[in-house]
C-alpha cells in the first residue's frame, strides 16, 4: 500500500487509509478520467467493482465514488470525486470498464446524471418515469405516494412520524391544560360549594 | 361393432385417466410426497370442460384437437385388445400395423395445422420441436415394427399375437427390438429425456400454449385415449397380447411403470442431441435386431 | 362471446335450454357438481412479483405438496385457473399482471401473498410499488404475513376451494361487473401505457368493445 | 445487423417457469437459435435506497434483508459492518461466530435452492422436490434461532439479536450429517447424471481474463481458475481462524459452475462444524447501543464486501451526522452478471441453455435493481 500511496504522491494525490481493507483517493474532477486510466493501466487495479453516488443536496454536489480492485481483490480503493448538482455531466467510463456501462445507465436514471459518451442511456429499472429522478434527495417520494396511491382507511402509515409526534404532543399538551384547567374550575366549584358546607356546618 | 367401439373408448378413457392419475401418485412418491387423488386427472377433465373460451383463432384452430382426437380413437379401435377373445375386438381386422404406424403421425400433425393458426411463437416452437423428435422417435420404432412384421411373415397384429403363444413371447426372441421400440415409447409418451416439445423452462407448455379450456380438456383426454391404445399396442406385439382384464391390466402397468421410471430420473435433452442420441443407439439397437431377424430368424 | 362476460357458471344456452324443458333444478344441481370439480382442481400459475416468490418451491414441492389438493402448477396463463401474485408489485409488474390476469380464462381467481398488496406493507412509501391491489384486479384471497409461511398458503388455497365449492361470487364476476371502476384506477395509475387487451378494446367500450 | 432481418422476438419472462424471479430476457430467435439478447430489470424496484434514506438505522435494519430474496443474510451482515465500520462499534467473539454460523447456514441453504433451480431448468423434476425439501429443514434452523424463517432480521449492528438457544447446535450437527449423507445422493442423481453433464459441459463458457476485469465474482470467477473470495482475501468475522479450501475448477462452463457449488457447500458443512466445536459457551452477544434515536451515523462513508453464495455483495454506506442513513448502495453480485456477462453468453446459443446459464450464474434480480 506505500507503494500505491508514494506512486499517487507523484500526482500529489493523499491515500486515506480507512481499514485494512478500504483506501480512499478524493480526486478533482478533471483529473478524473485521466487518474482512473493511470488506476487502471498503472498501478493493476484491473476491476471495477461499483460506482456509487450520493446527493449532497445542501453543498449542491453529486459525490461519486469508483470503487476499484487489483487481480487480487484484497483491498478496495474508492476514488472519489464530486460533481456539480445542477447539468450533472460525468464522462462514460464504459471504454475502460465494460461494466461501467449499466452502473453508469442506473445513475443516469435514479440521479440524472448524463453521460455524453454513453453508448445506451435507455430505462434501467423504471418504466415512463415522468418525474424527477428519484433517487435525489429533493424528490419526496411520501408525497409522491400521497399523489398517486390511495391507502386504505385505519392506516396511519402514511404520514409524516415528526408532524404526527409533534401532533400528538400537542394534543396532550391541549388534554394536559384542559384536564388542569378543569381541575382547577372543579377546585373553584368546591370552594364555592365549601362556604356553603361550612356554613351548612355553622348552622 | 358399434357398441363395442363405445364400450372400448369409455374402458379406455377410464383406463387412461386412472393410469394418468397411478403416474402422478408413483412421481409424487418418488420424489417423497404423497401426491393427488388417483381421480385427480377425471376432476380435471371435468373442470376444463367447465371453462369458458374467450380465444378465437377461427374453424382451423377448433380442428387442430379433433384430428387429434380422431388419430387417438382409430388407433385405439384398430388394436386388439384381448388376445383370444373377439370382444373389444371392433374393427382390428380392417387394418393392420402399418395403418397404426400412419396413424402415430397423425396426431402431431393435426396439432401442428391447429398451432400454426394460434400464431403463439412458443407454440409453433413446440410444434416444430415436436415433429423434428418424431422423425427421431420413428425410425427406431419402425424399424423395430418393420423386424416383426418380417418375423411373424405378416403384418396383422392378430397374426403377430397367434405366433406368440406358439413360438414364445417376442421380447424373449427379439430383445433387441423390443428395447429399441421401448426407448421410442420413452418418447412417445413425452417423458424425459425426450419431453421437448412441452418443455416448461423454454416454450412455456409449447404446442399447447394457446389451447385453453375445452381444447386443453380434449387434448388430455386424446392423450389418455392414446397412451391406453399405445401400451396395448406394445403388449400385443411383445408379450403376447392380454386373456384377460387383469392380464391386461399387469402387462400394461409393467410397461407404463418402466417408462416412468425411466423418465423420473434423467433431465432433458435439447432437439439436437435427442434426435442424435435417437438416430445412433435406439436405430443401431433396432437394426441389430432387424439383422438378427433377417439372418437367424 | 358475450356469454363469456355475463355467464352463470355454466353456458347461457344450456340454462335457458334447461328451464325450458322444466329441468332448473337440474341446473342448479349441475352447477353445484361442477364448483365441486372446480373446487377439486385448481391449476396455478405463480407469477413471482416479490418475496413471496421464495416461498412457491416449498409450497409445491415436497415438503408442503399442494399438488394433494388438486393445486397444481401449469406454464401458461391460458391454461390457469389461479394466479398468484407473490407480493409487492412495482408498477411495471402491474402492467405485465394485468395483461397476464387478462388472458386467463373465466372462472378465474386471484390469490395474493404478503402484505404488500393489502396495503403497501413494508414498502408502504416506495415510489414505485402499488398500495391497494384490489383498486387494479380483484383479489379473491388474501394471504398475510411477510412472507406467508408455505402453511398459511395452503391455508389460502383451502379457504378458495371452500369459496369455490359454495358458489360465492368471485372476484373475476366483480371484474367484468365493475370494469369501467378498475380500468380507470388502471389508467390513473400507470398513465396511457396500457397495453390493449387481448379480449376487448377498453378504449372503445362505447362502440361495443370488440377488439 | 443484418442478421436480425428474419428473427423473431420473443420474452423470456417476466412470467415464465425457467427464469430466476422477476426479470424478463428479450431474445432475438432465428430458428431456436439466439441472435441477440437483452436483459430487462425493474419488475422489482422498490427503490430500497430511497427507503433507507428515510429510516433511522434501526428502522432500516429491519428491511435490508429484503434486498435478495433468497439470501437475506449476507444484506444483513453487510449492513451491521457497515454501521459498525462508521461508528466504530465492536462486536463479541461470541457474536462473531454466530454471525458466521448463520452466514454459512444461509449459503448452504441458498445453494440447495440454486441446486433446485439448475436441476429444473434442464426439467430433472426430481431433485427440486429433493433440494427444495432440503433447504427447509435449514431453514426449520432458521427459525429455531432467529423466529423468522426466510427473513431473519438477525444481524444487528453491535452483535446479533439474542442468543442461541439450547441444544441449537446439536441439531445443526445433526442436519450436517445429514447433509452430507444427501450430498452423495445428489451427486449420483444429478452432477453425475448423464444428460446433465451432455447439456452442460461446454455452454456459457466463461473465459478467465474478461472475468477478472469485467468484475464477475463468486462461482463464475471460480470455475475458470480463479482462486478469489472474499472470505479469504478480506477476511472478515471469524474467517481467518477457520479452515476451508477455496474450491476451484478450470472450465468455466455451466458444469464447472455446478461442481464448485457442490464442493463450496462441503466446504460450508465444514466450516459449520469447526464453529460447533468451537462456539464460546457464554459472551456477550449484544453490545450496549445508544437508544435507536439518538444513534447518529458520522459523515463518513464506507464500504464493505461480504462473499454471498453467489459472490461478493458489497455495501456502499455514508452518513451524514443524523440518525439517518445519508445514502446507502447496493451492489449484488449478479448486476453485472445478468446484464455485461448474460447478454453476451446468449449469443449464438440455443433457446435451451437460457434457463440453465441464468440459474448458473445465479442471477437474482431483486439484488440487481433493489
Amino acid at each position: 500500500m506505500i507503494d500505491l500511496s508514494s506512486k499517487l504522491e507523484k500526482l500529489s494525490l493523499e491515500l486515506v487509509e480507512k481499514n485494512a481493507h478500504l483506501y480512499k483517493v478524493t480526486v478533482k474532477l478533471e483529473n478524473l478520467e485521466s487518474i482512473l486510466l493511470s488506476f487502471l493501466n498503472e498501478f493493476g487495479y484491473i476491476t471495477l467493482d461499483s460506482i456509487n453516488c450520493r446527493d449532497d443536496l445542501e453543498e449542491g454536489l453529486f459525490t461519486i465514488t469508483y470503487c476499484l480492485q487489483t487481480e487480487k481483490r484484497d483491498h478496495v480503493v474508492m476514488v472519489q470525486t464530486s460533481i456539480d448538482r445542477e447539468n450533472a455531466t460525468l464522462p462514460s467510463m464504459h471504454t475502460l470498464w465494460p461494466q461501467a456501462e449499466i452502473m453508469e445507465r442506473e445513475m443516469h436514471e435514479m440521479f440524472g446524471v448524463d453521460f455524453p459518451t454513453h453508448p445506451s442511456l435507455i430505462d434501467f429499472a423504471l418504466e415512463y418515469w415522468e418525474h424527477m429522478p428519484p433517487m435525489r434527495r429533493d424528490f419526496d417520494t411520501l408525497e409522491f405516494v400521497n399523489s398517486m396511491n390511495p391507502f386504505r382507511d385505519q392506516r396511519g402509515d402514511n404520514l409524516d412520524v415528526k408532524v404526527e409526534m409533534k401532533k400528538r404532543r400537542e394534543e396532550k399538551k391541549a388534554a394536559k391544560l384542559k384536564a388542569e384547567q378543569e381541575a382547577a374550575a372543579k377546585l373553584a366549584a368546591q370552594e364555592q360549594q365549601n362556604p356553603d358546607s361550612e356554613a351548612q356546618n355553622n348552622e | 361393432m358399434i357398441f363395442q367401439i363405445i364400450l372400448l373408448i369409455m374402458l379406455a378413457y377410464v383406463v387412461g385417466f386412472i393410469y394418468f392419475g397411478l403416474y402422478r401418485n408413483i412421481l409424487a412418491r418418488i420424489q417423497g410426497r404423497y401426491g393427488p387423488t388417483i381421480y385427480q386427472s377425471f376432476y380435471d377433465s371435468i373442470k376444463l370442460f367447465s371453462k369458458k373460451n374467450t380465444v378465437n383463432y377461427g374453424w382451423m384452430f377448433y380442428l387442430g384437437p379433433i384430428i387429434m382426437a380422431t388419430g387417438a380413437v382409430l388407433t385405439l379401435i384398430l388394436v386388439p385388445v384381448f388376445s383370444d377373445s373377439d370382444f373389444l375386438r371392433s374393427a382390428t381386422s380392417q387394418g393392420n400395423l402399418f395403418v397404426l404406424l400412419y396413424l402415430m403421425v397423425l396426431g402431431p400433425l393435426g396439432n401442428a395445422l391447429a398451432v400454426g393458426t394460434g400464431g403463439n411463437p412458443f407454440g409453433v416452437m413446440g410444434v416444430v420441436r415436436g415433429l423434428t423428435r418424431l422423425i427421431g422417435l420413428e425410425l427406431p420404432f419402425y424399424i423395430a415394427v418393420v423386424g416383426l412384421i418380417i418375423a411373424a411373415n405378416s403384418s396383422d397384429i392378430v397374426h403377430i399375437i397367434d405366433m406368440q403363444k406358439t413360438g414364445g413371447l417376442n421380447i424373449i426372441n427379439h430383445p433387441l427390438l423390443f428395447i429399441a421400440a421401448m426407448i421410442s415409447m420413452v418418447g412417445f409418451f413425452g417423458e424425459s429425456p425426450f419431453d421437448i416439445p412441452g418443455a416448461p423452462q423454454e416454450v412455456y407448455s409449447g404446442p399447447r400454449t394457446e389451447f385453453s379450456g375445452k381444447f386443453l380438456a380434449l387434448l388430455m383426454s386424446q392423450g389418455s385415449l392414446f397412451a391406453f391404445a399405445k401400451l396395448v399396442l406394445i403388449i400385443d406385439l411383445f408379450l403376447g397380447g392380454a386373456d384377460s382384464l387383469w392380464m391386461l391390466v399387469l402387462k400394461t402397468l409393467a410397461i407404463f411403470v418402466t417408462i416412468i421410471f425411466i423418465g423420473v430420473v434423467y433431465g432433458r435433452y435439447k432437439v439436437e442431441q435427442a434426435v442424435d442420441f435417437l438416430m445412433k443407439i435406439p436405430t443401431l439397437i433396432a437394426l441389430l435386431g432387424l439383422a438378427r431377424v433377417i439372418w437367424f430368424g | 362471446m358475450e356469454s363469456g362476460f355475463h355467464g352463470s357458471d355454466l353456458d347461457s344456452s344450456l340454462k335457458c335450454k334447461l328451464e325450458e324443458s322444466g329441468m332448473a333444478n337440474t341446473h342448479a344441481i349441475m352447477e353445484k357438481a361442477v364448483n365441486w370439480f372446480r373446487s377439486r382442481s385448481i391449476f396455478v400459475v405463480a407469477y413471482g412479483t416479490g418475496c413471496g416468490a421464495i416461498e412457491m418451491p416449498p409450497t409445491f414441492t415436497s415438503r408442503y405438496d399442494a399438488e394433494r389438493m388438486g393445486v397444481v402448477g401449469v406454464a401458461t396463463p391460458r391454461q390457469a385457473d389461479l394466479i398468484i401474485l407473490s407480493g409487492y408489485l412495482a408498477y411495471k409488474t402491474l402492467r405485465r399482471v394485468i395483461r397476464t390476469y387478462e388472458q386467463m380464462q373465466r372462472p378465474k381467481y386471484v390469490i395474493t401473498l404478503g402484505s404488500c398488496p393489502i396495503n403497501g406493507g413494508m414498502y408502504w412509501d416506495s415510489y414505485n410499488t402499488i398500495k391497494k391491489l384490489d383498486d387494479y384486479i380483484p383479489v379473491d384471497v388474501y394471504v398475510t404475513g411477510c412472507m406467508p409461511r408455505p402453511e398459511s398458503v395452503i391455508e389460502g388455497f383451502v379457504l378458495l376451494q371452500e369459496r369455490i365449492k359454495n358458489g360465492e361470487k368471485a372476484g373475476w364476476q366483480k371484474y367484468d361487473e365493475n370494469l369501467k371502476f378498475y380500468k380507470d384506477n388502471q389508467k390513473r395509475v400507470l398513465g396511457g401505457h396500457i397495453d390493449p387487451s387481448y379480449e376487448t378494446d377498453w378504449y372503445n367500450l362505447e362502440n361495443g368493445g370488440v377488439a | 445487423m443484418s442478421d436480425l432481418k428474419n428473427t423473431i422476438k420473443i420474452f423470456h419472462g417476466p412470467q415464465h417457469p425457467g427464469i430466476t424471479g422477476n426479470m424478463s430476457v428479450e431474445l432475438d430467435l432465428l430458428g431456436e437459435t439466439i441472435k441477440r439478447a437483452q436483459t430487462h430489470v425493474g419488475y422489482l424496484h422498490r427503490g430500497f435506497e430511497k427507503l433507507v434514506e428515510r429510516r433511522t438505522v434501526v428502522q432500516a435494519f429491519t428491511i435490508v434483508c429484503r434486498i435478495c430474496v433468497p439470501e437475506p443474510d449476507p444484506n444483513e451482515e453487510n449492513f451491521a459492518r457497515a454501521v459498525e465500520n462508521l461508528t466504530g462499534l465492536e462486536i463479541s467473539e461470541k457474536a462473531k461466530y454466530i454471525r458466521t454460523m448463520i452466514l454459512e447456514m444461509q449459503r448452504l441453504a441458498t445453494q440447495f435452492l440454486w441446486m433446485g433451480g439448475q436441476a429444473g431448468s434442464i426439467g430433472l423434476g426430481l431433485i427440486p422436490q429433493w433440494s427444495v425439501c432440503d433447504r427447509d429443514y435449514m431453514l426449520d434452523l432458521f427459525e429455531e434461532l432467529t423466529g423468522g424463517r426466510v427473513y431473519h432480521m438477525y444481524a444487528f449492528p453491535g452483535g446479533v439479536r439474542r442468543d442461541i438457544p439450547d441444544g441449537f447446535l446439536d441439531k445443526l450437527s445433526d442436519l450436517m450429517n445429514y447433509y452430507e449423507k444427501r450430498i452423495t445422493v445428489y451427486n449420483n442423481t444429478f452432477f453425475d447424471n448423464t444428460i446433465f453433464k451432455s447439456r452442460a459441459i461446454g455452454v456459457g463458457v466463461v473465459n478467465a481474463d474478461e472475468a477478472l476485469k469485467n468484475g464477475y465474482v463468486g462461482q463464475t470467477l471460480r470455475a475458470c481458475g480463479i482462486k478469489r473470495d472474499v472470505r479469504r482475501d478480506m477476511p472478515y468475522l471469524k474467517y481467518d481462524q477457520l479452515e476451508f479450501d477455496i474450491p476451484t475448477r478450470t472450465e468455466g462452463d455451466v458444469y464447472a459452475r455446478a461442481l464448485v457449488r457442490r464442493d463450496e457447500m462441503l466446504q460450508s458443512i465444514r466450516i459449520l462444524r469447526q464453529i460447533i466445536k468451537q462456539m464460546p459457551k457464554d459472551g456477550e452477544i449484544l453490545q450496549k447501543i445508544p437508544k435507536h434515536r439518538k444513534f447518529k451515523l458520522p459523515a463518513d462513508d464506507t464500504y464493505v464486501q461480504t462473499e454471498s453464495a453467489r459472490g461478493a455483495m458489497s455495501y456502499y454506506m455514508a452518513g451524514d451526522g443524523s440518525e439517518k442513513i445519508r445514502r446507502m448502495q447496493v451492489r449484488g453480485p449478479s448486476l453485472v452478471h445478468a446484464y455485461t456477462l448474460l447478454e453476451k453468453l446468449l449469443v449464438d446459443s440455443q433457446l435451451a441453455d437460457v434457463a440453465m446459464t441464468m440459474n448458473s450464474l445465479g442471477i437474482c434480480p431483486p439484488e440487481i435493481e433493489r
